[in-house]
């Protein structure tokens, strides 16, 4: 976290990116992503009211998996509701409270929940303790919060303190 | 390219194909705006990233050169669409704003603590967001 | 097999652009337009892979990447022409 | 025939310029040089001609002896326009004439003018005229006697309006110009057309080749065009009306002008170009027929002006007319008659108008009809200006006299058949009668009738030095008139021999020639003039005649219904504003490239193409839905712009299939930009279109775009279909890895091959960027609507873009290096910058942003334009040209070797240029400062 | 050796100084604009000097083959051209330096990328380089006209604009036609391949040069494409409007030169076939646009017209085809450039102190120093409408005298009696404006006395088309030579074809 | 495919000419567009179309016409769009102001009184 490496996990994502592009692992290629991850973490910093800062990388990729699964099952469930019949459809709006108070954890929050079919955040409100949420089918509202919540929301406050 | 991966490969673009055809579908079909937001922004996702993988594998097994570059794609995708998939849904919100359901019910800092310990309360087990 | 596999998903991403674009001329919402323009970005990119593998040809990442990355800009300056007029403030 | 007139004599060449030049020299000294006593002005404006006169003199023995001095400068050779100047008797006496009475009317003018006049300007003028008149005369080249011709009407127009803020000043003065200038254009054609038949517009040449000018089939043409100049400037009828009213001008100008000046240029021209056009019978009934008739009406409205300065003016009308008839006649003696005419009606004239400016500025009016008795008060004024009547009236012992005397002997003598002899008979006696009737009313009424003047002031002599002018021509008058062959016989000798040459007739210039025909006409002509002024002033009250100035009306109805036709031509063009303009340049591309060719195409329809690729029904689909889409929702702009971002992705799309990556890559971006920038704009313009244009228009203009979009559509088809033909690409595709260094051909002829043509593109980006930021940077302007009341800020994509901005930022370093050997580039690297830049400002605020980032647009435009130029001028230093590319692989520790090309450099300066363009471009807009909500919206602008 | 390239390199260079000087004073920037435009002075008298000699200068952009990069190609025409719009632009700088420069953001870099437009298109020798300065041209114009304008302007100037872009897109679609036709932009290698193309393609060529024609017929302002040109050039600030004075004749010059090099006399069967469309058109623009001076209701506007009236005299002239006639337009050319710009500097004098009437043809109070604008107005006038004895003049008495006898009776009526109208037009101009002075009413603030740089700027141009008439021999001699060589085009196309770069391989 | 992209480029010039005859500063603009799209696409077909040869020169693929499309089309479209782009941010600009400034978004607003009669 010095002055020069203000977010290292942003650093690394820009050189993993640069090198996925470059499609090339040579020391010219491995110099120069080490240069733009170094340089544009700052440019970008410079725009950030508020800086992320994560613990626990191994949630991260224990978060990353359990997402991955549900976006493939609930594809899956959508796809299936959107062939059936419409009538079945119960669309509402539900409000999300929320523990997380770091935007970043909010924002990812919002993010998985939209990338999961079937809910869409459609709104935070103004003081970021609520997240409307629009769901495709929604029987039991209790439960759907709760699951959201366990699922996603403590992890990510683990991630995101 | 063998026979087997030929077939694995040709099953993951058919599947991708399908999302991606379901995710227009239900934008075609679907009778409202918040029901048509989810065939698209969602299935569209799966439906690209299956085809992503079977492209990187296709020029993988090709021998055009692996180019794990393509899933950048995806996680460009991944970063985007819930940024479009927010603001639209805030569109439709003040297009029609009969939809909008009453505000929380703890607006102001006490209520909503109340509103936490009631999550709080809830029961924590369940599958998913998908789980109705 | 997988050529002509890619084959037939590139005329059903074709059919899937088709119902996008009925929903883009239909509306009725100026937020259904949004949305429709969207998916046919995200079409694109899928018809934009497929070629690429219809082709062998890698030369149509950077396009697909770039819609990947940007296309959603669109969507999102229409959307928040819509919230508010005054897109920056 | 004439040139061995012309000795040429070297020592005196300078002499000419000096002559041409005085007058323009001191016309300028008089017009700059101002805060000088108005006697030195008067004195530097006499110096002119009183020079020009010792000139005139000292060349004198060449003229009279040697035949003249010639002098020839090159001016424009390649249209055959020298600077030649020739001085023969007829310049001459021409010259001598304008000097002369010149010197008079400036001496006259000092004492003319007020206190308050602008004298400088009033004697620049008249030297500038005269100077022009010079150069008229001594012109040998027909082009220069052109140009000197219209400098006459020019100056003219500037004496006659010299009092401007009389009404009818200004009016005389156009009407003046615009006939005088309407003539002098049909001289040019005149003098055209004799170019083109003789070769050459020298004078020498044009006439000596008189009888090829008569023979050529473009005579009609030259002789009507050179008569047309010749008759407007004589104010010959028809277009004699427009010297009337140039008595609106002060009277020495007239006295000036209309006396021995201007009018008489166009008979000058007339006697000039005598020997190259006269001698046919179109000539003949023309010249004649037109002087014979101007010379009638000229005199008969002369009877009826009450304004003396008017009857003058008509008197003067009427005796070119006389003089016109003469050289129409064409005889040798009728041609001797009229120069002499020339000279006696300058004298007497310039006399009269002298008298008539005496009148008018001792009691304040010329209006006959309130003078009378004036040989009362004015003795000395009222004998002189009586004499110079009589000559006027052609009474024996003056100058007048003799000249008529021969006319009426040519008139007598005149060809052709007995009608014709009758009728020129006829009007000469006419003409006599009607002279002495009118010089007998100028004498009666203002001198002689015994009423008293209706005037307000004491009439007295006016100075002393105001009457010598009248003084002197009256005693020229007298001169001439007595003893013709001691005064005026050289000057005419010269004259007559110059224009006749070998012709030359013998003539006298006795008084006394006994009792003949002419005698006994002009005996008629005195007693019918002074029965029918007399007969007239008994049968009407001849004040009562109000003379309506008929010609005025006439051209000041052709003046406005020429401004109407203007207008209402005018008018209905431009009526249609843009859209007319538009629809013009739709309907020429129809007519010149679309219609023309459409049958010679249409075997190139039936050829067969290529099959789709395999979405390419869908992108068809997509591109026509959008396209109908954008017309049928066009009036809903929001919607129509969606529909607009639909066909850029299908047109990018299309470039995609066909094998163009960098286009599609370019089209998507800049489609992104354009509907942001688009709707950045709509925030400020109306949300829906008014219809305001009527469904006949509509269904007009449709009909009109299906026409030409089918058009273009045909000529791509035809085009797309034809046989491959040699280009040269192939060339481009197999020198671009070896010389250019660059696998992606494209964009090494964006950066090497072509690079001159994206240099100019980068320029035309920045320029866009630096219009937006002057057009909008201090301006205010007025939202459409105010913002709903939705809260601006939107916190979860800006977190999310914060960390795409750094991803973007790095794909924009890839695709700018990469460009060179892949899709992309300069250009495409520099909006991929831009855009997730642009997306901070949408989700985070200008103000934010730029107080963060604080970038100057306008400086990274111009450092990106530098590099790009130092790139290309690199080069130059070491010899070679402009934007000539080097390639260097200089090999770096650990990284190995980094291939180096300039056009790198070259692309380095364009994605500056496209990223702070764009930039430039995209934050002006979006920080448009609003106006008040309070103030209407129709007047912000710039503050 | 550079020259041609400088032509261009110069005014952009000190383009992008001018923009990085901006933040400082106005002086620095005015020090920047001059010290470019006197360099590009010393340049475009070199390349007259050079091109008067007849020497065809290539110049191989990048070093390569002239078909394969961009080739500069200095003619007499193209050099003369070049040197007239510096002494142009000198003469506007100079006008605006009195304090239009300090209020127009951008000025100075905008005029220099105007220029670096203008050189460019007049020295290149690709079709498609053209229209690449046709548009920097273009768009630095639009610059020149809105910056530091509001209002009615501003309404004109989208209507310029919009109508450049309608016509730059025609220009595009003419350029796909025409390399899709012929494999090539650069001009000469062109003109070779429509004089051998494919019989079966000539129509389709046809429709492309049609194409093209309507664009630069657009741009010079012939009917029924010049309505767009009087609103948009009265209502630009007078020394833009002045600078505007050669923008019609980029349009006359792109056909002059397209239509006698690529279309012209070695194109075969589509030889000269525009030229039959521009003499008819050239007249009729010519007499309505001489309508419109004398339509027209402010003096600004009149002027506009008059341009316009130019313009179609040179078509006129170019149309005949003759080197006679081609040289007397180019003469013609020249005088209308410098005359017309001078006529909108004096407008702009004039209008300055006429209060509340501003630039309207009515009585308004006196004017300073009336005697100073009066002749200013008269010269300008008399020359314009071709009166003796000044360059308007001499430059009509060449074209008349060049019409072949066939065209003779309508060409001469009518440009003579285009004279007569706008002599009438301009004579009732100058009475209004400088004889019917009504005194200035207690209350008004009487207007301050002209600008001594204004009027210097003006008398400038006068002056050029004073030495246009002094110097007339010389002049003439080099418009004639260009218009040989024009006509001539084979000397052009060699000297294109054959320049060899200095370091790669020449096309074979 | 040619008469798909023939007929397309007509369509878009077709809708860009009626937009551009419109009377309102907006239409004009979108008609700009429209026609810009139909020029750059006409460009590049003239360069004659073919799928899948992308004149990006790869190792083995001889550097002809016949394998790859032609690329000096494209350059042409490529500066065309960002000359159109430029274009039209200034036509943009100059409708915002002209609208604001004369109070009405037709493209003559205002054209009354001053200039012609």
């Amino acid at each position: 976290m010095s002055r020069f490496l203000p977010s290292p996990p942003l650093s690394i994502a820009v050189l993993v990116l640069w090198l996925l592009l470059v499609a090339e692992f040579s020391a010219g290629q491995l110099v120069l992503g080490i240069a733009l991850a170094i340089a544009l973490p700052l440019v970008a910093g410079a725009l950030q009211p508020e800086r992320a800062h994560v613990r626990r990388t191994r949630a991260v990729f224990v978060l990353l998996a359990r997402v991955l699964w549900d976006i493939v099952l609930s594809n899956i469930e959508v796809a299936r509701r959107i062939l059936g019949p419409e009538s079945a459809l119960t669309p509402t709006f539900v409000w999300l409270p929320l523990d997380l108070t770091n935007i970043h954890g909010i924002t990812t929050l919002a993010s998985i929940i939209t990338l999961t079919p079937g809910t869409v955040s459609a709104e935070l409100s103004e003081d970021r303790r609520h997240l409307l949420i629009h769901c495709f089918n929604l029987d039991d509202a209790e439960q759907l919060l709760a699951t959201i919540k366990a699922r996603y929301e403590a992890p990510l406050k683990e991630i995101f303190p | 390219m063998s026979a087997l991966a030929e077939i694995l490969l040709s099953l993951l673009i058919a599947i991708g194909t399908f999302f991606v055809l379901v995710g227009s579908f239900g934008l075609f079909k679907l009778s409202e705006f918040f029901k048509r937001l989810h065939g698209p922004t969602k299935a569209s996702t799966l439906g690209v990233g299956c085809i992503l993988i079977a492209s990187i594998a296709f020029h993988g097994l090709r021998g055009d050169g692996l180019g794990l570059r393509e899933i950048l794609i995806t996680l460009f995708l991944f970063l985007t669409a819930p940024i479009s998939a927010h603001v639209m849904a805030r569109a439709a919100l003040r297009l029609s704003p009969e939809q909008r359901p009453p505000q929380p019910p703890a607006a102001s800092a006490t209520m909503s603590k109340a509103a936490e310990s009631d999550a709080q309360a809830s029961p924590a087990a369940g599958r998913g967001p998908d789980a109705d | 097999m997988i050529e002509s596999a890619v084959l037939i998903a590139l005329h059903v991403i074709g059919f899937a652009m088709l119902l996008s674009l009925w929903r883009l001329l239909r509306g009725p919402t100026v937020a259904d337009r949004i949305l429709a323009l969207d998916t046919l970005y995200i079409n694109a990119i899928a018809a934009l892979i497929l070629f690429g593998m219809h082709l062998r040809s890698s030369i149509y990442f950077e396009a697909a990447l770039v819609i990947a990355m940007l296309g959603f800009v669109g969507t999102a300056v229409l959307s928040k022409y819509v919230l508010r007029r005054d897109i920056v403030e | 025939m004439h040139a061995a007139h012309c000795g040429v004599s070297a020592a005196w060449n300078d002499m000419l310029e000096l002559l041409l030049a005085l007058p323009f020299v001191l016309a300028c000294i008089v017009l700059t040089v101002r805060r000088v006593p108005r006697s030195a002005t008067a004195w530097l404006a006499g110096l002119a001609p009183l020079a020009g006169l010792l000139v005139l003199v000292a060349l004198t023995p060449q003229v009279l002896n040697a035949g003249g001095v010639a002098s020839s400068h090159a001016w424009i050779p390649q249209i055959g326009l020298g600077f030649s100047l020739r001085l023969d008797g007829l310049a001459w006496m021409f010259a001598l004439m304008v000097l002369a009475i010149g010197g008079l009317v400036v001496m006259y003018a000092h004492y003319y003018l007020g206190e308050r006049e602008d004298v400088p300007k009033f004697f620049g003028y008249l030297l500038l005229f005269m100077g022009a008149m010079l150069g008229l005369v001594v012109a040998s080249n027909l082009l220069l006697l052109a140009v000197f011709w219209e400098l006459t009407s020019i100056s003219s127009f500037l004496l006659i309006g010299y009092w401007s803020h009389d009404r009818e000043a200004r009016e005389g003065a156009r009407m003046a110009l615009t006939i005088t200038g309407a003539g002098g254009l049909a001289l040019l054609g005149g003098v055209l057309l004799i170019g083109q038949v003789v070769g050459s517009y020298e004078l020498d040449a044009v006439l000596a080749a008189g009888d090829a000018i008569r023979a050529a089939p473009t005579y009609p043409a030259i002789l009507i065009l050179v008569l047309l100049a010749v008759f407007t400037k004589s104010a010959q009828f028809p277009f004699h009306f427009w010297l009337p009213h140039a008595m609106a001008a002060p009277t020495p100008v007239s006295a000036y002008l209309h006396s021995a000046t201007m009018v008489k240029a166009g008979v000058f021209l007339l006697v000039r170009l005598h020997p190259a056009l006269s001698g046919t019978e179109l000539f003949f009934y023309v010249v004649s027929g037109v002087g014979a008739i101007t010379m009638l009406v000229g005199a008969w409205y002369a009877i009826f002006q009450h304004d003396l300065k008017g009857l003058l003016a008509y008197s003067t009308i009427s005796h070119l007319g006389l003089i016109t008839l003469l050289f129409g006649l064409s005889t040798p003696l009728a041609v001797v008659a009229g120069l002499f005419h020339i000279l006696n009606h300058a004298t007497f004239k310039a006399s009269l108008f002298m008298a008539a400016g005496i009148i008018d500025h001792e009691t304040g009016t010329r209006d006959m009809r309130r003078l009378g008795n004036l040989r009362k008060y004015l003795p000395w004024t009222s004998a002189l200006a009586i004499i110079a009547a009589l000559a006027m009236a052609g009474i024996p012992l003056l100058n007048g006299f003799l000249s008529k005397e021969m006319f009426f002997a040519q008139a007598l003598e005149v060809g052709g058949s007995g009608l014709v002899r009758i009728a020129v008979t006829v009007a000469a006696l006419l003409a006599g009668v009607f002279g002495v009737a009118y010089s007998l009313r100028f004498v009666h009424d203002t001198f002689l009738v015994r009423t008293e003047p209706k005037v307000d002031r004491e009439i007295h002599e006016p100075p002393r030095f105001m009457k010598i002018p009248v003084e002197v021509l009256v005693v020229v008058c007298l001169a001439v008139g007595v003893v013709p062959a001691w005064t005026i016989a050289p000057v005419l000798a010269a004259a007559v021999r110059s224009v006749l040459g070998d012709a030359t007739p013998y003539y006298s210039l006795a008084l006394w020639h006994g009792v003949n025909l002419p005698l006994l006409m002009s005996l008629a002509g005195v007693i019918g003039g002074a029965l029918l002024y007399f007969g007239l002033r008994r049968l009407f009250d001849l004040h009562a005649v109000v003379r309506r100035a008929f010609g005025r009306q006439v051209f000041r109805r052709q003046g406005l219904i020429l401004l109407g036709v203007a207008r209402e031509i005018t008018f209905r063009l431009t009526d249609g504003g843009l859209q007319r303009s538009l629809w013009w340049v739709v309907i020429a591309l129809l007519g010149t490239a679309i219609v023309p060719v459409l049958p010679a195409i249409g075997d190139a329809l039936m050829r067969p193409g290529q099959p789709l690729p395999p979405v390419g029904w869908a992108v068809w689909a997509l591109l026509v839905g959008g396209a109908i889409a954008t017309v049928a929702l066009h009036r809903e702009r929001l919607l129509a712009l969606i529909v607009v971002g639909a066909v850029g992705l299908g047109v990018s799309l299309v470039f995609v299939f066909l094998s163009a990556p960098d286009l599609a890559l370019t089209q998507l971006l800049v489609e992104t930009v354009t509907i942001v920038l688009m709707l950045l704009a709509l925030n400020y313009l109306p949300q829906v279109s008014e219809r305001s244009q009527t469904r006949a228009r509509r269904i007009r203009d449709g009909v009109v775009a299906i026409a030409a979009g089918a058009g273009v559509a045909a000529l791509a088809y035809a085009l797309m279909t034809r046989p491959g033909g040699d280009t040269v690409a192939s060339e481009l595709l197999a020198r671009s890895l070896p010389e250019g260094y660059g696998r992606n051909v494209v964009n090494v002829i964006l950066v090497d091959f072509r690079g001159f043509d994206t240099l100019g593109e980068i320029t035309v980006f920045g320029i866009a960027g630096l219009l937006v930021h002057a057009l909008l940077r201090r301006a205010r302007l007025m939202p459409d609507a105010l913002p709903p009341d939705s809260p601006a800020a939107l916190p979860m994509p800006a977190t999310l873009s914060h960390l795409l901005f750094p991803l973007a930022l790095a794909v924009s370093v890839y695709l700018f290096l990469r460009g060179h050997n892949e899709p992309g580039g300069g250009f495409i690297a520099g909006l991929v910058l831009a855009i997730p830049l642009l997306l901070q400002y949408v989700l985070l605020g200008s103000q934010y942003v730029e107080s963060r980032l604080g970038f100057d647009y306008v400086r990274c435009i111009g450092i990106g334009l530098l590099i790009a130029l130092v790139t290309g001028v690199a080069p130059m230093l070491l010899g070679y040209p402009f934007l000539t590319s080097g390639h260097v692989e200089p090999h770096l520790p650990l990284i190995g070797e980094v291939p180096l090309t300039s056009a790198a450099a070259f692309d380095l300066g364009v994605y500056l240029v496209v990223f702070g363009g764009s930039m430039l471009i995209l934050s002006m807009m979006g920080t448009v400062k609003h106006a008040p909500p309070a103030a209407p919206a129709a007047r912000p602008g710039v503050q | 050796m550079h020259l041609p390239v400088l032509a261009i390199l110069v005014p952009l260079v000190f383009g992008a100084l001018a923009l990085l000087v901006e933040r400082r004073s106005i002086a620095t920037m005015r020090a920047v604009g001059a010290l470019g435009l006197a360099s590009l002075l010393v340049v475009a008298v070199a390349l007259v000097d050079r091109a008067g000699s007849g020497v065809i200068d290539v110049y191989l952009v990048g070093d390569w083959p002239a078909r394969l990069g961009i080739a500069l190609v200095a003619d007499r025409l193209g050099a003369m051209l070049v040197l007239a719009t510096a002494v142009l632009a000198t003469a506007c700088a100079l006008h605006a330096a009195s304090g239009w420069d300090a209020r127009a953001t951008h000025f100075h870099a905008l005029l220099q990328f105007q220029l670096a437009g203008l050189n460019g298109a007049f020295l290149t020798g690709d079709l498609f380089n053209l229209f690449v300065f046709f548009e920097v041209m273009l768009i630095a114009s639009y610059g020149l006209l809105l910056s530091g304008g509001r209002g009615q302007r501003m309404r004109a100037g989208f209507h310029y604009v919009v109508f450049n872009i309608a016509a730059s897109t025609l220009f595009l679609v003419a350029l796909g036609l025409l390399y899709g036709l012929l494999g090539t932009l650069n001009m000469a290698e062109m003109a070779l391949r429509v004089s051998t193309a494919d019989p079966a393609d000539l129509a389709l060529i046809r429709a492309a040069s049609g194409v093209l024609l309507v664009v630069f017929c657009g741009k010079a302002a012939l009917l029924p494409l010049y309505l767009w040109l009087p609103g948009a050039y009265s209502w630009a600030p007078a020394p833009v409007a002045a600078l505007f004075a050669i923008m019609t004749k980029v349009g006359v010059y792109a056909v002059l030169r397209v239509y006698t090099l690529v279309f012209g006399s070695t194109a075969g069967p589509l030889a000269g076939w525009a030229w039959d469309w521009l003499l008819p058109l050239g007249l009729a623009t010519l007499v309505l646009a001489t309508l419109g001076a004398l339509a027209a209701t402010t003096l600004r506007m009149q002027v506009a017209y008059l341009v316009v009236a130019s313009a179609a005299t040179l078509f006129i002239a170019f149309s005949l085809g003759t080197p006679d006639a081609v040289g007397a337009g180019l003469y013609y050319l020249l005088h209308s450039t410098f005359v017309a710009a001078a006529l909108f500097l004096v407008v702009d004098l004039i209008r300055g102190q006429r209060g509340a009437r501003r630039d309207l043809l009515d009585a308004a109070g006196p004017l300073h120093r009336p005697a100073l604008l009066g002749t200013l107005f008269a010269v300008a006038a008399v020359s314009i409408a071709g009166l003796p004895p000044l360059s308007g003049f001499f430059g009509k008495l060449m074209i008349l005298d060049a019409v072949p006898p066939g065209a003779r009776g309508w060409v001469w009526s009518i440009v003579l009696g285009t004279s007569l109208m706008s002599l009438i037009a301009l004579a009732r101009t100058g009475s209004q404006v400088f004889w019917r002075a009504e005194p200035w009413p207690a209350a008004a603030p009487v207007p301050a006395a002209p600008s001594r740089v204004q009027v210097i700027a003006t008398l400038a141009l006068l002056g050029c088309g004073i030495a246009l008439v002094l110097g007339g021999g010389a002049v003439v001699g080099y418009t004639e030579a260009a218009a040989q060589q024009l006509l001539a085009p084979e000397a052009y196309i060699d000297a294109a074809r054959s320049a060899t770069p200095q370091l790669r391989a020449p096309s074979p | 495919m040619e008469l798909a992209l023939a007929s397309v480029i007509g369509l878009l010039t077709a809708a860009g000419v009626y937009l551009l005859l419109r009377s309102r500063s907006f239409d004009t603009i979108l008609g700009l567009t429209l026609l810009s799209y139909a020029t750059n696409l006409l460009i590049f077909a003239c360069g004659r179309v073919a799928v899948g040869r992308a004149p990006v020169l790869r190792e083995g693929v001889a550097p002809t016409l016949a394998q790859h499309t032609d690329p000096l089309p494209q350059a042409l479209v490529l500066t065309a769009i960002v000359i159109a782009f430029a274009m039209t941010a200034v036509t943009i600009v100059v409708a915002m102001r002209s609208r604001s400034d004369n109070g009405s978004d037709h493209v003559d607003a205002g054209d009354e009184g001053e200039g012609m009669p």
